[in-house]
């Protein structure tokens, strides 16, 4: 193993001007530059959060009035979707150890790469430029005919913002399906690449063939808003569930954007902590591919009370509980994974295991929305809510702090306190459990969401979310703060802190600008912990 | 080191999964040729995936507009009928004689490029921007014309006919298809615009002329729009009338 | 670098041929095959696409990826299409008894009219 | 401290039972399916634990018998699941035939409900117990969405088209009605309640202080609006018969045949040249404008009362054509 001070030359220290920054075209440096946007958005999100949060504690409706309710859950919806969940694990993590895990030099397009960031910047702004014009009101799905003909909010504004920050996620998902095809190491082969390789190649799919859509829906929306061209409007014998297709039609998949990759995250983790290769190797990546796929043909089970035929829902609802079957089958590999492992209880791992339970949960919750006759009642419900918070909170955000806790020493050279991370990740579990578990009873008792004034015995139940809430608000806190510490403060962490196995561990902690000294052959596959791993350094 | 699944070698090794030729350093470094990547072709095969990507994520750009057709064509026939009726076959046919024209002077650009006829690069590239050109000032004289009888979709909007609120409709989707269509014509134009100057420049060799095989790629691409949409907005419901 | 030339003869056969078949659409266009006029439209039109593709795209010559890729596209096409109509095309067979349609059939309404004084009792 | 929160609302309609039974079955699956996962996770995690970081797994592969039948085994409890939800589904939203219709329409923020009879309510929905009620309803401006949760019951209301719901109350007493479809600033205001009566009860409600019957509003605005003087009982006149049509089927102009149900008669009024009856000019001028949803509404209730042969029920049905100008001027 190699030293524990910091090396030489590496990607952070090669040049210290703002423009060397700016003008990167490294992978490394980029995956960077998005933690700080994701960051803020998050943490923007999060303000939106709490606001909602605390006017829910009260059921009249006296902490803000309902249009700046309104533009609140509106604009935390806006916020984490676009400008979180989707970008958070493929552009921070999968820029930075993709070309790194697959022995390349950089992603195919290291301008295309930085330009990507840029749009991504410049959609951001638009966004913000609309919450500083008094947000958005119309929730963050602009159903029609609320968003053409009603909403007085900066519709338009957002509407652009998400149309450009589209672009980003293209020009990402292409990059990366180009780097995996063509950019891998001698030997590398399909087979021999980590599971995240595999998930980011999914995520890829989606991004690519759902995010067009989007960005054309918003732009009929906006012909309808700004010339009054009439696409979806029911005056002129439009259709406004035709916009709702549209828009799950990528919106759906969207989901799939956001937690394949820290799927793929678990997978990576969870071989690591247990010694031993990922159960069912083959069946894990194929899953992803396979989800990627199905995910585009269930779009309308959010439709199922939306006027749309019965026989159609029908069809939907039976292709959603197919693709049940590929999530399912991940969660019993990872969990044979654990079967006669050697389990180093970690900080990384404590993440798994809380995402583990909350995928899980969220997971199986969804099979009682894909359900028909259940959904009727539960549609449009706090039901709906705690699920997708399961799945993209507990699910998404989980892994992707895991995935960061587990490459933060590679990225940054330094180890942060296992124990503040331990905590942290109890305390978001627990926080997590409380903000949402009651709001699926608060769901089945028929409580609908985007309400700002609710009915008295829904109280208890929204006190008890606040007060998760504001848990999880310290739990997220807490890790900013000693992630923060830890670059200033941090011990060095080492080349491989974790005794991991896969190329990105083989360089030094920071890497190198051009990531290996020498282009790695690869002879193996990707989790063979034949021998005793690495101390802790 | 934790296992034994990687060694470290030559890059100049034996093994290729992925283009990685051997040899690839053999000669010397292309102008052309990235950092990144090990050799030409390598970068080339990289380049011209990413086109077909991108065009993939083009097709699903123009899928959310067409599904949008499709629905209220189903709906709507007889309006799609008078909706057609306004629109100019005789411009319409000219424009898809003058793209489908520009597509084969593309493609003859693309083989002059592919066999080193540098000359005939700059030539063949000018004439499909003079063809790309021509389709754009017409379908900006179909536009006028549209707007002197306010038939563009809006306030302003006026049309006589049974089906009025719905020829609306075809007539925002034609306003969105054709003007999208437009939109990747100029940018086509202006990639194009660069692409003569690069080859005027002698930038191209027959070993690296990827810039050219991918604006052609392009180029065709926006073509075959076209020879969806003419059928779609100009003709296909013309024959109801004639009943 | 290994791409394929075509002949200058391939590129104008495929020129004449989309030409013809240009003038074949048009042509059809002015014939009354009632609802066949969309399917022959459409089947022309992709015809024309197929070559194009093919021949000034060199996908005739191109890896199996390139293949699929194209194939992809057109795939997912079909999937938003397709899976979108299984909503609209059976709208219509689910009336719920007694003359009230179910979720589904389309209607046209106009802006939302003023109260008609006179309806009011 | 949980003890005061129910976890799921009051069962009042018929369906309610349908539903819970189907939440009950996929929480005990979905429960054992967790308990199950968590379990082995725990176990393992404590029985493998490493506090050293320095051991190695047994290196497993894999198996496949045991990723074909934890693939297969969820996948036929889904089936059951999807069987089961489907068949719940279709109860929810086939109404039974004969059933007490109320007619709603959604505007922010509050749904209007009108009674057959001519009451009309607003925000407040009486109905009495037992008997199967459907709710016919849109909306005139945004997307709403008409829920009772004790009913178990939902459907959006769509600008242009109608939607509806039915249930039969089982309780009586006072239930939640929400719009559960975002529409603006006071959507959480957008509430109300169904009150379920005993059937007398709702009797002595109904004859209560009453507007005219919707049929009769119906009837008057056929007057007014001067419909009558083309669709002549006879069949004479220069628009169809409308005498019994209703529920039946009617050939159009290009030889396809229609239902006559509310949507059609609607898009009739509003949209007459959509869909004209074979034999016919397309003489009729729209009515978007001078008609309200409601007031469709009541036309459709009419039309629904025109029986097939002689002369109709309504006593004064059979007047002589008002002045034809009536009619003229309705563009």
């Amino acid at each position: 193993m190699t030293t524990t001070v910091l090396p030489r030359v590496n990607y952070l220290n090669v040049r210290h001007t703002l423009a060397s920054w700016l003008f990167t075209k490294d992978h490394k440096r980029i995956g960077l530059m998005y933690l700080v946007v994701v960051t803020a958005a998050f943490a923007l999100g999060g303000v939106f959060a709490a606001g909602v949060r605390i006017e829910l504690t009260t059921p009249e409706g006296d902490f803000v009035s309902a249009d700046t309710y309104n533009r609140l859950f509106t604009m935390h919806g806006v916020a984490m979707v676009f400008f979180v969940l989707i970008p958070a694990v493929p552009a921070i993590l999968g820029n930075f150890v993709l070309p790194l895990m697959i022995g390349a030099k950089d992603v195919a397009f290291p301008k295309i790469n930085l330009l990507s960031w840029y749009v991504f910047v410049i959609g951001f702004v638009f966004t913000l430029a609309a919450m500083a014009f008094g947000g958005v009101d119309t929730g963050w799905t602009f159903y029609t005919p609320y968003s053409t003909q009603f909403s007085n909010s900066s519709v338009m504004l957002t509407g652009i913002g998400i149309f450009i920050t589209g672009f980003s996620s293209i020009l990402t998902g292409l990059n990366f399906m180009v780097t995996i095809h063509r950019m891998r190491a001698p030997g590398m082969t399909w087979f021999r690449m980590p599971l995240f390789v595999w998930a980011l190649y999914a995520t890829s799919i989606v991004q690519i063939l759902g995010t067009p859509v989007i960005a054309i829906t918003v732009g009929m929306l906006a012909l309808e808003r700004a010339l009054g061209f009439g696409i979806f409007d029911p005056r002129l014998g439009g259709d406004p569930v035709l916009f709702q297709h549209l828009f799950w039609f990528y919106s759906h998949p969207a989901v799939y954007i956001m937690i394949l990759p820290p799927m793929g995250v678990i997978s990576e983790v969870i071989a690591c902590f247990s010694r031993k290769p990922v159960f069912g190797y083959s069946f894990v990546a194929f899953s992803s591919l396979a989800i990627a796929i199905f995910g585009f043909l269930v779009w309308a089970h959010h439709l199922f009370v939306a006027g749309i035929s019965p026989y159609s829902a029908m069809v939907f609802s039976f292709l959603s509980f197919a693709v049940a079957v590929p999530s399912a089958v991940k969660t019993f590999n990872w969990t044979a994974t654990l079967y006669k492992g050697a389990i180093w209880w970690q900080a990384p791992m404590i993440w798994v295991f809380g995402f583990l339970g909350l995928f899980l949960v969220g997971g199986l919750t969804g099979l009682f929305l894909a359900s028909l006759g259940l959904d009727v009642h539960l549609h449009d419900t706090y039901f709906v809510v705690a699920h997708f918070h399961y799945i993209m909170v507990g699910g998404a955000i989980m892994g992707y702090f895991s995935g960061l806790h587990y490459w933060w020493p590679k990225m940054t050279g330094k180890m942060y306190s296992n124990s503040a991370a331990t905590f942290a990740a109890v305390l978001v579990f627990v926080g997590f459990n409380l903000t949402f578990f009651p709001q699926f009873i608060l769901g089945y008792l028929g409580m609908p969401r985007r309400y700002h004034v609710y009915a008295e015995e829904f109280q208890v139940l929204n006190v008890m979310s606040t007060a998760g809430a504001s848990l999880l608000g310290v739990g997220y806190t807490l890790i900013a703060s000693y992630l923060i510490h830890s670059v200033f403060r941090g011990r060095a962490a080492g080349d491989n802190p974790w005794g991991a196995t896969g190329l990105e561990w083989e360089t030094q902690s920071p890497p190198i600008p051009e990531n290996f000294d020498e282009t790695p052959i690869v002879t193996g596959g990707a989790y063979e912990y034949t021998k005793r791993g690495a101390k802790v350094a | 080191m934790p296992n034994g699944a990687v060694a470290h070698a030559d890059p100049h090794g034996p093994a290729s999964a992925a283009g990685f030729g051997a040899g690839g350093h053999d000669h010397a470094h292309h102008p052309a040729l990235q950092h990144h990547f090990q050799t030409l072709d390598q970068q080339h095969e990289a380049s011209t995936l990413g086109m077909w990507i991108f065009l993939v994520t083009e097709v699903m750009f123009f899928g959310g507009l067409l599904m949008a057709y499709l629905l209220y064509r189903v709906w709507y026939p007889e309006a799609w009928s008078e909706g057609s009726e306004e629109l100019d076959i005789v411009l319409g046919g000219f424009n898809t004689v003058v793209l489908i024209g520009s597509s084969l002077t593309m493609a003859f650009g693309v083989r002059a490029a592919q066999t080193g006829e540098q000359k005939a690069t700059v030539r063949w590239l000018l004439l499909t921007i003079g063809l790309g050109l021509t389709f754009l000032v017409v379908k900006g004289f179909e536009y006028y014309h549209k707007w002197e009888l306010h038939h563009i979709p809006g306030p302003n909007f006026s049309f006589e006919g049974p089906h009025a609120a719905q020829v609306q409709i075809f007539l925002s989707l034609y306003f969105g298809l054709t003007g999208l269509h437009a939109l990747h014509m100029i940018i086509g134009c202006a990639i194009m615009g660069v692409i003569t100057w690069m080859a005027h420049k002698k930038r191209f060799t027959p070993e690296w002329y990827t810039p050219v095989e991918l604006a052609g790629l392009y180029w065709h691409f926006v073509d075959i729009v076209w020879i969806f949409l003419f059928p779609l907005l100009y003709l296909v419901d013309r024959a109801r009338q004639l009943s | 670098m290994a791409g394929h030339i075509s002949p200058k003869s391939t590129y104008y056969t495929i020129f004449g041929s989309l030409m013809v078949l240009t003038a074949v659409t048009v042509s059809v266009a002015f014939v009354n095959l009632g609802a066949l006029n969309f399917p022959v439209a459409l089947s022309i039109a992709i015809l024309k696409a197929t070559l194009v593709i093919l021949f000034f795209m060199h996908v005739k010559y191109s890896s199996r990826l390139t293949k699929l890729i194209c194939g992809t596209s057109f795939f997912f096409l079909l999937v938003l299409f397709g899976l979108t109509l299984t909503d609209y095309l059976s709208r219509g067979w689910f009336a719920a008894p007694g003359g009230t349609a179910g979720a589904g059939t389309q209607v046209t309404i106009g802006p939302a009219a003023p109260e008609p004084a006179s309806v009011e009792p | 401290m949980l003890s005061g929160i129910p976890l799921f609302p009051e069962q009042a309609s018929t369906l309610a039972p349908e539903v819970d039974n189907l939440y009950f079955f996929i929480t005990a699956v979905t429960a054992f399916f967790a308990l199950l996962v968590v379990v082995f996770v725990t176990v393992f995690a404590i029985k493998y634990r490493d506090r050293t970081g320095t051991k190695v797994g047994e290196p497993i592969h894999g198996s496949i018998p045991l990723e074909i039948g934890w693939s297969l085994i969820p996948f036929l409890i889904t089936m059951v699941i999807f069987a089961w939800a489907t068949v719940v589904f279709f109860q929810i939203v086939r109404a039974p035939d004969q059933t007490l219709e109320v007619y709603s329409t959604g505007k922010r923020w509050m749904w209007r409900f009108q009674h057959i009879d001519g009451k009309s309510e607003i925000n407040e929905l009486h109905v009495p117990l037992g008997r199967p009620v459907k709710v016919v309803f849109t909306s005139e401006d945004v997307l709403h969405s008409l829920y009772v949760p004790a009913f178990r019951v939902k459907a959006d209301a769509i600008p242009g088209r109608y939607s509806s719901i039915w249930f039969t109350p089982t309780k009586t007493g006072e239930f939640h009605l929400f719009c559960a479809e975002y529409c603006g600033t006071n959507h959480s205001g957008m509430i109300g309640k169904v009150v379920v009566m005993e059937p007398n009860e709702y009797q002595a409600w109904l004859s209560g202080d009453t507007g005219l019957p919707m049929a009769a509003r119906g009837e008057q605005l056929f007057q007014q609006l001067g419909c009558v003087s083309c669709h002549l009982p006879d069949g004479a006149g220069r628009g169809p018969s409308l005498l019994g049509k209703f529920g039946g089927q009617e050939t159009l102009g290009d030889g396809t045949v229609v239902a006559v149900d509310d949507v059609y008669v609607r898009e009739s009024i509003l949209a007459p040249q959509q869909k004209l009856v074979a034999g016919y000019q397309p003489l009729m001028p729209t009515f978007q404008g001078q008609v309200n949803e409601e007031g469709v509404m009541s036309l459709i209730e009419y039309i629904k009362t025109l029986p097939s042969t002689g002369q109709p029920a309504a006593a004064a049905q059979a007047r002589t054509a008002p002045a034809p100008a009536a009619q003229g001027g309705s563009r």
